[in-house]
């Protein structure tokens, strides 16, 4: 089959599912049609990196590049997603049987499909704002898909934030199309010119907002913790696993990697440690698993920033291997972890050893516990981190990592089924050890792209010591926290967003105030001076003119 | 100062009064008499300025163009006025109301 | 100062006086009054601009017409309205006035400062009046060089009657308009119908006297032709016809119709749309000029004549 | 074939211009179910014609023109299409063939009766707009053009009181009288350019302006034109009358009046700046139409965003769009521009402001149509109430929500093109502050939409009781104009050197001052 061929099926497929959405019989089953959708994406992953010469590419309007294309990091994490997209779509079928509005569920899962795999594929300015936008807008139909006031809440902030991030991004979408020279609109010509560009201070300020907007970096994180929890266990997977991989994508795609900045570099790193640590603060005094590991997220994907911070300083494009490989295991990690809670939730209190226990090896491969692929990803990051005090703290905040997801453990542990006969269905376990398997194992077969051997990491002994003493440093913490942690104070999911408890009341008396004027405005002596104070208006400048 | 130049401040001072009439005046009915005094204001500064242009033809001191246009000026402000007046009248009977100020938040 | 000037200045404060008092009035009575002297004052302004098309137009139309219809809802107000209305505050009225002024006084220095010689189209139009066989350059203008102007002045017409049928009151379709009902005796309307037939007259005697040279406008021939037929309405010698008669709908159409048609020919005829062949200029022209006085007057008659009303309804009118 | 239409241009012209007209006269003698008959076999000969001049102008790749009766200006009168007129006449003609459709089901005659009020109102009067629509976008006299502006008041106001209630009769009231007055300024700037020049023929008077100072007339002409073109344009803040006229009128016609009719008296301010005074878009005047956009599009918005019905809330959006249209003012003149022009062959705001006329109109019609099915089907249009009606009428509710996205300017919509191209103008011109108001308009839409959406889509709650079944052919007519509003963003930009055609807009303010 000819290559670009299948690359177009992997967007069109989820799209055809779509229109067929607008028939009801078909609308009423394609819950169970979900686990396919992502599979053409899949096979053009494996297939792009299998054969590193064969990267596929589809030019709409080759005069100013708007197209698709694909490359080596887009490949690594659309694969992965992929994989996530259609296990968590296997999950969601068994998880809302029976469930009213699944084919709205559908309807949103697609959508939200289709933006997310397009945001890796897409090689212009314009199909990746629009691939970005159809990801953030549509994740708003998962998140508040249970209509519950909360989730109706969390869909208001999440919708909010999203559409915040949109209009930094197409302000700085505008400013890179403005600084560049050429017609073209593909992402390198543009982003190859920001150097040079009069407001390179601007779009790289507006870029790294509204990608780490998504990402989840601090203080723009807010929306992780309140969208997760009120979400689907299948669409909290997505969201965590693959929706925040969009802001990562977008800081691999959209900075200038081989300018050498600096400073700027180094404020990436300063925001990304800051959210590492910030989140795993907030993370160890909530009490909903969900909650806890959307903290989790957030202090990964500062880790993330932090390396490509680290990168962008030197002009060093190794970071943007090491982050999509600690992206990637991050991905499919975090995406097993979510449809663990619902296991866990369905599961009977003495029968959850057999997942708490892959549980707890994923959770710890966050922190690096050999020989997950966390371990992996973190040894690639660690070139890139340095041995000095950036090393240092990204070691710390494995530990801190380690705290956190033994907290999580505790808190899953917790949520188990008080039916003592309940049992978890074979529709959610067995998308659960896939994404285990491929959490696991996946990563090294990235190894080498990231310049390591496995046999040789595996029996470097400082290696492995270097990857453990974070852990066990975690574990005297989590022990610390077990003791003294009922002291902490609670703190909303959200933390940030409780100092905007008052602002409705400020815009609701705005509106009256805009309200009151226009009843004003709209008297008809009012209107009739204005129409005359207009008339002068517009005269009097074309009197003075020089 | 000669009669044309005259009838041109005239022309002036009537759009002022039309336009004043028809921004303070309450009533449906006095706005629309005052939109039909600014009108014959606009018709009259044009009339002076066509019978600038005049004197060309014999018989006519005027030019014909604009008289032309003030003719058919003339029977569309007729008709506006016409629909206006159809409107007030309507509105009398259903409200017995002659203006349309009030009432504006039932609408909301 | 000559004396055609001093003449002009009074004709001028005459009318500033009575734009004024139309304004300030306190009745509505009063003002609608006003403006009908206004009208016919300002008629007499264009005679003494050379533009005596204008003047009959104004005459019969600007005041004649506009009066009657003003007078017809002047006479239905309540009284009372103007009591319970809050008046316009004084810092409002401070600056409208203020603003009127500025405006006012901006056009006055537009006047002053216009260029001399005028720019002015007359030599083109005597030139080119020839070729339309026609004596009255106004018309000329009208009927041959600018004749999309009057051939959608007179659809404006149509759509003006589709506007005030459309007002029709619940079962009101398909009637008789309704507004011209017989006046009682000695009420404002009858005072006019009375005072009106004089000026039709002085406006025939106009007609008669330039006749010879001018035909006369479609647009002056039609508003006195329908001033006379509201005068018949009203003093009950005829009524209005019901709005669903065919044949009052093709009266209607039968001038902007018949120019279409002949624009429309003038296309194959003449190489270009409403386009006259030299040959047949003049009496295409006349044609058409008969047929749009005679739907112009019958639009102008229903316009005055209002909305088709059930009959049972001239008891609820206030 | 298209070599011939060229050729033909001029009679096309004149086709655009009397074809409505006649079949109005023909729908008014014969009435009754004659009019609804003839009014929809004009919608697809009308498009033809539209279909064939925009073909004809691409083709030629030049303006068509005529003039009419053989008299050439200024002592005759001559009509003219550039590739603007072209695209207006297009969207008039998709709009009333959708509107038209939309509307059988509305306007038909009760059985047992030969002729009804409110059809033959109607489908005669959407004719007539057609008819005035048409001579705007061709008119290329500034007379002829001022009885373009009185057919259509004539032609909207009705539409406006179809239902005789009475607050419509009120709204209808207000807003005759205000577009009177804007009507009569109009007429005087027009008087006083004839008196400055002796013409008033568009290209005649830019002729003789040249590049001169302008006469004092003209400087007044200029501002009154604009303003009273502003009154009937419901530019904030003289927008008084729009709300409740476009609110309270049949959902048919204030798809007409919110899609179409505002935006002929915003076509000729663009008329009177860009082909009669280039001058004026290098002054402050310039400035001051944007500033007032800005404030329409925030202040639109916000009214928009705290309505409490839909039919309101679309109508304080038109406000809101209305406002980007006189950004481009400040952003096509300035000098900035010039390297813009050439690099990519259209300056970014003058397409971005077309796009917007034509993408806002095919949207807010969409919008309006959308509302009223659910007005009719619910008994009434309270956004509060409004729950559930996604599941009642997934596919009506579909289509508001496209149409909204391309309000919204959400990717890939004729919206976000739009607003692209203007942000990018923007920023090129140095004028970065039109862009926070942008966003900000964007924001603010979303937010609105959001409010109805939101509640159209809760799952709480019982069902929607539906007083009357709704007309799945209707919906399809709503859902294909929303679609076209959406598909405009995915032309690519090259095909649109249409509405380049007949306007050196890249030259305009260039060396000036």
């Amino acid at each position: 089959m000819n290559f670009n061929l299948l690359f177009a099926l992997a967007l069109a497929t989820p799209v055809a599912l779509l229109l067929a959405c607008l028939w009801r019989p078909a609308r009423e089953r394609m819950l169970s049609l979900l686990v396919l959708a992502p599979l053409p994406a899949l096979a053009v992953a494996l297939v792009a990196l299998l054969d590193a010469d064969a990267m596929p590419a589809l030019m709409l309007d080759p005069g100013r590049q708007i197209g698709l294309s694909l490359d080596q990091p887009g490949a690594i994490l659309l694969g992965v997603a992929a994989l996530l997209w259609s296990a968590a779509g296997a999950y969601a079928a068994t998880y809302l049987r029976g469930k009213p509005h699944g084919g709205r569920f559908a309807i949103f899962w697609l959508l939200t499909l289709t933006g997310s795999l397009g945001v890796f594929v897409a090689a212009d300015l314009l199909s990746f704002y629009l691939t970005f936008a159809l990801v953030s807008l549509a994740a708003w139909g998962l998140v508040a898909h249970d209509d519950t006031p909360g989730a109706r809440r969390a869909g208001v902030i999440y919708l909010l934030l999203a559409v915040v991030g949109e209009v930094l991004l197409l302000l700085a979408f505008v400013l890179l199309d403005v600084a560049s020279p050429g017609a073209s609109l593909a992402i390198d010509t543009v982003v190859a010119t920001l150097p040079e560009s009069p407001w390179l201070a601007a779009t790289l300020a507006l870029l790294i907002a509204g990608f780490g907007l998504k990402a989840g970096l601090a203080p723009l994180h807010v929306w992780l913790p309140v969208a997760h929890p009120a979400a689907p266990m299948p669409a909290s997977a997505v969201l965590s696993g693959v929706i925040v991989k969009a802001g990562i994508i977008g800081l691999i795609r959209f900075l200038p990697w081989d300018a050498g900045l600096d400073w700027w570099g180094a404020a990436l790193t300063g925001i990304g440690l800051v959210t590492a640590f910030y989140a795993v603060a907030m993370g160890i005094v909530q009490s909903n698993p969900k909650t806890v590991l959307a903290y989790s997220t957030a202090s990964q994907m500062g880790l993330v920033a932090a390396i490509l911070g680290m990168g962008l300083a030197v002009g060093d494009r190794e970071a943007v291997t090491a982050g999509t490989v600690y992206a990637a295991h991050h991905l499919l990690a975090k995406g097993a972890l979510f449809l663990a809670v619902g296991v866990f939730a369905a599961t009977a209190r003495r029968r959850l050893w057999p997942v708490l226990v892959p549980a707890a090896i994923l959770a710890l491969g966050f922190a690096g516990l050999p020989p997950t692929g966390g371990f992996l990803a973190k040894l690639a990051a660690k070139p890139v981190l340095g041995s000095g005090l950036v090393g240092l703290l990204a070691s710390l905040a494995a530990a801190g990592s380690t705290l956190l997801m033994i907290h999580f453990l505790y808190r899953a542990a917790a949520s188990a089924s008080p039916d003592p006969g309940a049992r978890a269905a074979a529709g959610l376990v067995w998308p659960w050890w896939l994404l285990f398997l491929a959490a696991l194992l996946l990563p090294w077969t990235l190894a080498p792209l990231a310049g390591l051997s496995p046999w040789s990491v595996m029996t470097d002994r400082s290696l492995l010591w270097s990857g453990l003493w974070p852990i066990l440093a975690g574990g005297v913490l989590a022990l610390a926290l077990q003791r003294w942690g009922a002291r902490l104070p609670r703190v909303p999911e959200g933390d940030l967003l409780a100092l905007f408890t008052g602002s409705p009341r400020w815009a609701n008396a705005v509106g009256e105030m805009l309200e009151r004027t226009e009843t004003w405005l709209r008297q008809w002596p009012v209107a009739g001076l204005s129409l005359l104070i207009l008339t002068l208006v517009l005269w009097l400048p074309m009197l003075t003119r020089p | 100062m000669s009669s044309v130049t005259l009838f041109g401040l005239c022309g002036a001072a009537l759009v002022g009064l039309g336009l004043y009439g028809l921004i303070v005046l309450p009533g449906a009915l006095r706005r629309i008499i005052a939109f039909n005094l600014l009108g014959s204001g606009v018709f009259l500064l044009f009339g002076v300025i066509a019978r600038r242009g005049g004197g060309v033809i014999a018989g006519t001191g005027s030019d014909p163009v604009p008289q032309a246009l003030i003719i058919t000026g003339l029977v569309v402000a007729f008709a506006a006025t016409a629909l206006a007046v159809a409107l007030l009248r309507r509105l009398l009977q259903e409200t017995g109301r002659d203006d349309w100020d009030e009432d504006e938040r039932s609408d909301r | 100062m000559s004396a055609a000037l001093i003449v002009d200045l009074g004709l001028t404060l005459l009318i500033l006086g009575l734009g004024v008092w139309t304004v300030a009035a306190r009745s509505n009575n009063g003002a609608v009054v006003g403006y009908i002297a206004y009208g016919l004052l300002v008629a007499l302004v264009w005679v003494r601009l050379a533009a005596v098309d204008v003047a009959l137009t104004e005459a019969a139309i600007g005041s004649g017409l506009t009066g009657l219809l003003l007078l017809g809802v002047a006479t239905r107000l309540p009284r009372s309205a103007r009591l319970t209305r809050p008046p316009t505050g004084l810092g409002t009225r401070l600056l409208a006035g203020f603003l009127s002024a500025a405006v006012a006084g901006g056009l006055a220095a537009v006047v002053l400062l216009l260029p001399d010689p005028a720019p002015t189209l007359a030599p083109s139009v005597a030139a080119n009046l020839p070729a339309t066989g026609l004596g009255n350059p106004v018309t000329g203008v009208l009927i041959a060089f600018r004749a999309i102007d009057t051939l959608l002045e007179s659809v404006v017409l149509v759509f003006a009657i589709i506007g005030v049928w459309s007002l029709a009151p619940k079962d009101g379709w398909g009637e008789r308009p309704g507004w011209l009902r017989p006046a009682p005796l000695g009420s404002a309307l009858t005072l006019l119908a009375q005072l009106l037939p004089p000026i039709g007259i002085l406006v025939g005697i106009h007609l008669f006297w330039t006749g010879a040279t001018a035909p006369g406008g479609a647009f002056q021939g039609g508003a006195v032709l329908a001033a006379m037929w509201v005068l018949a309405m009203i003093a009950g010698l005829a009524r209005p016809p019901a709005v669903s008669r065919r044949w009052l709908r093709l009266m209607l159409v039968a001038g902007p119709a018949l120019f279409l048609t002949v624009g429309i020919a003038g296309i194959w005829l003449a190489g270009a749309f409403l386009a006259y062949p030299v040959a047949y200029a003049k009496p295409l022209i006349l044609v058409i000029e008969a047929a749009l006085t005679l739907s112009i007057a019958a639009a102008l008659g229903l316009l005055l004549a209002g909305p088709p009303e059930h009959p049972s309804a001239a008891e609820r009118q206030p | 074939m298209l070599s011939n239409l060229v050729a033909g241009g001029d009679r096309l012209l004149v086709l655009a211009l009397i074809l409505p007209v006649a079949s109005l006269m023909l729908a008014f003698v014969l009435g009754g179910r004659h009019a609804e008959r003839i009014a929809l076999a004009t919608l697809p000969i009308g498009l033809a014609v539209a279909v064939a001049i925009a073909a004809a102008v691409l083709h030629g790749d030049a303006p068509l023109h005529t003039d009419l009766g053989g008299w050439a200006p200024p002592l005759g009168v001559a009509l003219r299409a550039d590739g603007l007129s072209a695209i207006m006449l297009l969207t008039t003609a998709v709009v009333m063939v959708a509107v038209g459709l939309f509307a059988r089901a509305d306007f038909q005659v009760p059985p047992g009766t030969t002729e009804s009020r409110a059809p033959f109102a109607f489908w005669t009067l959407l004719l007539a707009l057609w008819a005035a629509l048409n001579a705007v976008f061709l008119g290329e006299d500034l007379f002829n053009l001022y009885v373009a502006l009185e057919l259509l008041t004539f032609a909207a106001i009705p539409l406006v009181c179809l239902d005789g209630r009475a607050q419509t009769l009120a709204a209808a009231l207000r807003y005759l009288v205000f577009a009177l007055l804007g009507s009569v300024l109009y007429l005087l700037g027009a008087a006083l350019l004839y008196g400055a020049y002796g013409t008033l023929d568009i290209g005649q008077l830019a002729a003789r302006i040249g590049g001169d100072p302008l006469e004092p007339a003209a400087l007044i002409a200029a501002a009154l034109m604009t303003a009273g073109l502003l009154a009937k344009t419901a530019l904030f803040p003289v927008h008084l009358w729009l709300p409740p006229a476009h609110a309270g009128a049949p959902a048919a016609a204030s798809a007409l009046l919110s899609a179409l009719a505002v935006k002929a008296s915003f076509f000729l301010i663009l008329r009177i700046w860009f082909d009669v005074m280039p001058e004026l878009l290098a002054q402050m005047a310039a400035q001051v139409l944007a500033a007032l956009g800005a404030a329409a599009i925030l202040f639109g918005g916000v009214l928009a965003l705290r309505q409490a019905r839909l039919k309101m809330l679309i109508a304080y959006s038109t406000i809101a769009q209305i406002g980007y249209l006189f950004l481009i003012f400040p952003l096509v003149a300035s000098p900035e521009t010039a390297p813009l022009a050439e690099l990519r062959n259209a300056p970014g705001a003058w397409t971005g402001g077309a796009l917007q006329l034509v993408s806002h109109a095919c949207a807010k019609a969409a919008m309006f149509m959308a509302a009223g099915l659910i007005a009719a089907s619910l008994g009434h249009d309270r956004i509060r109430d409004l729950g559930g009606i996604g599941r009642a009428l997934p596919m009506t509710l579909f289509a508001f929500g496209i149409a909204g996205m391309s309000l919204m300017g959400l990717p890939p919509s004729g919206g976000f093109m739009a607003k692209w191209l203007l942000l990018l103008a923007a920023m090129q011109c140095g004028q970065w502050w039109w862009m926070l108001v942008i966003l900000a308009g964007g924001l603010l839409t979303g937010a609105y939409l959001y409010r109805v959406l939101a509640t159209a889509l809760s799952t709480q709650g019982p069902s929607p009781v539906l007083v009357k079944p709704v007309d799945r052919s209707r919906e399809w007519v709503v859902l294909g104009l929303a679609l076209i509003s959406v598909l405009l963003g995915l032309v690519p930009l090259s095909s649109f050197s249409l509405i380049q055609i007949g306007r050196d807009v890249s030259g305009i303010g260039v060396g000036l001052p």
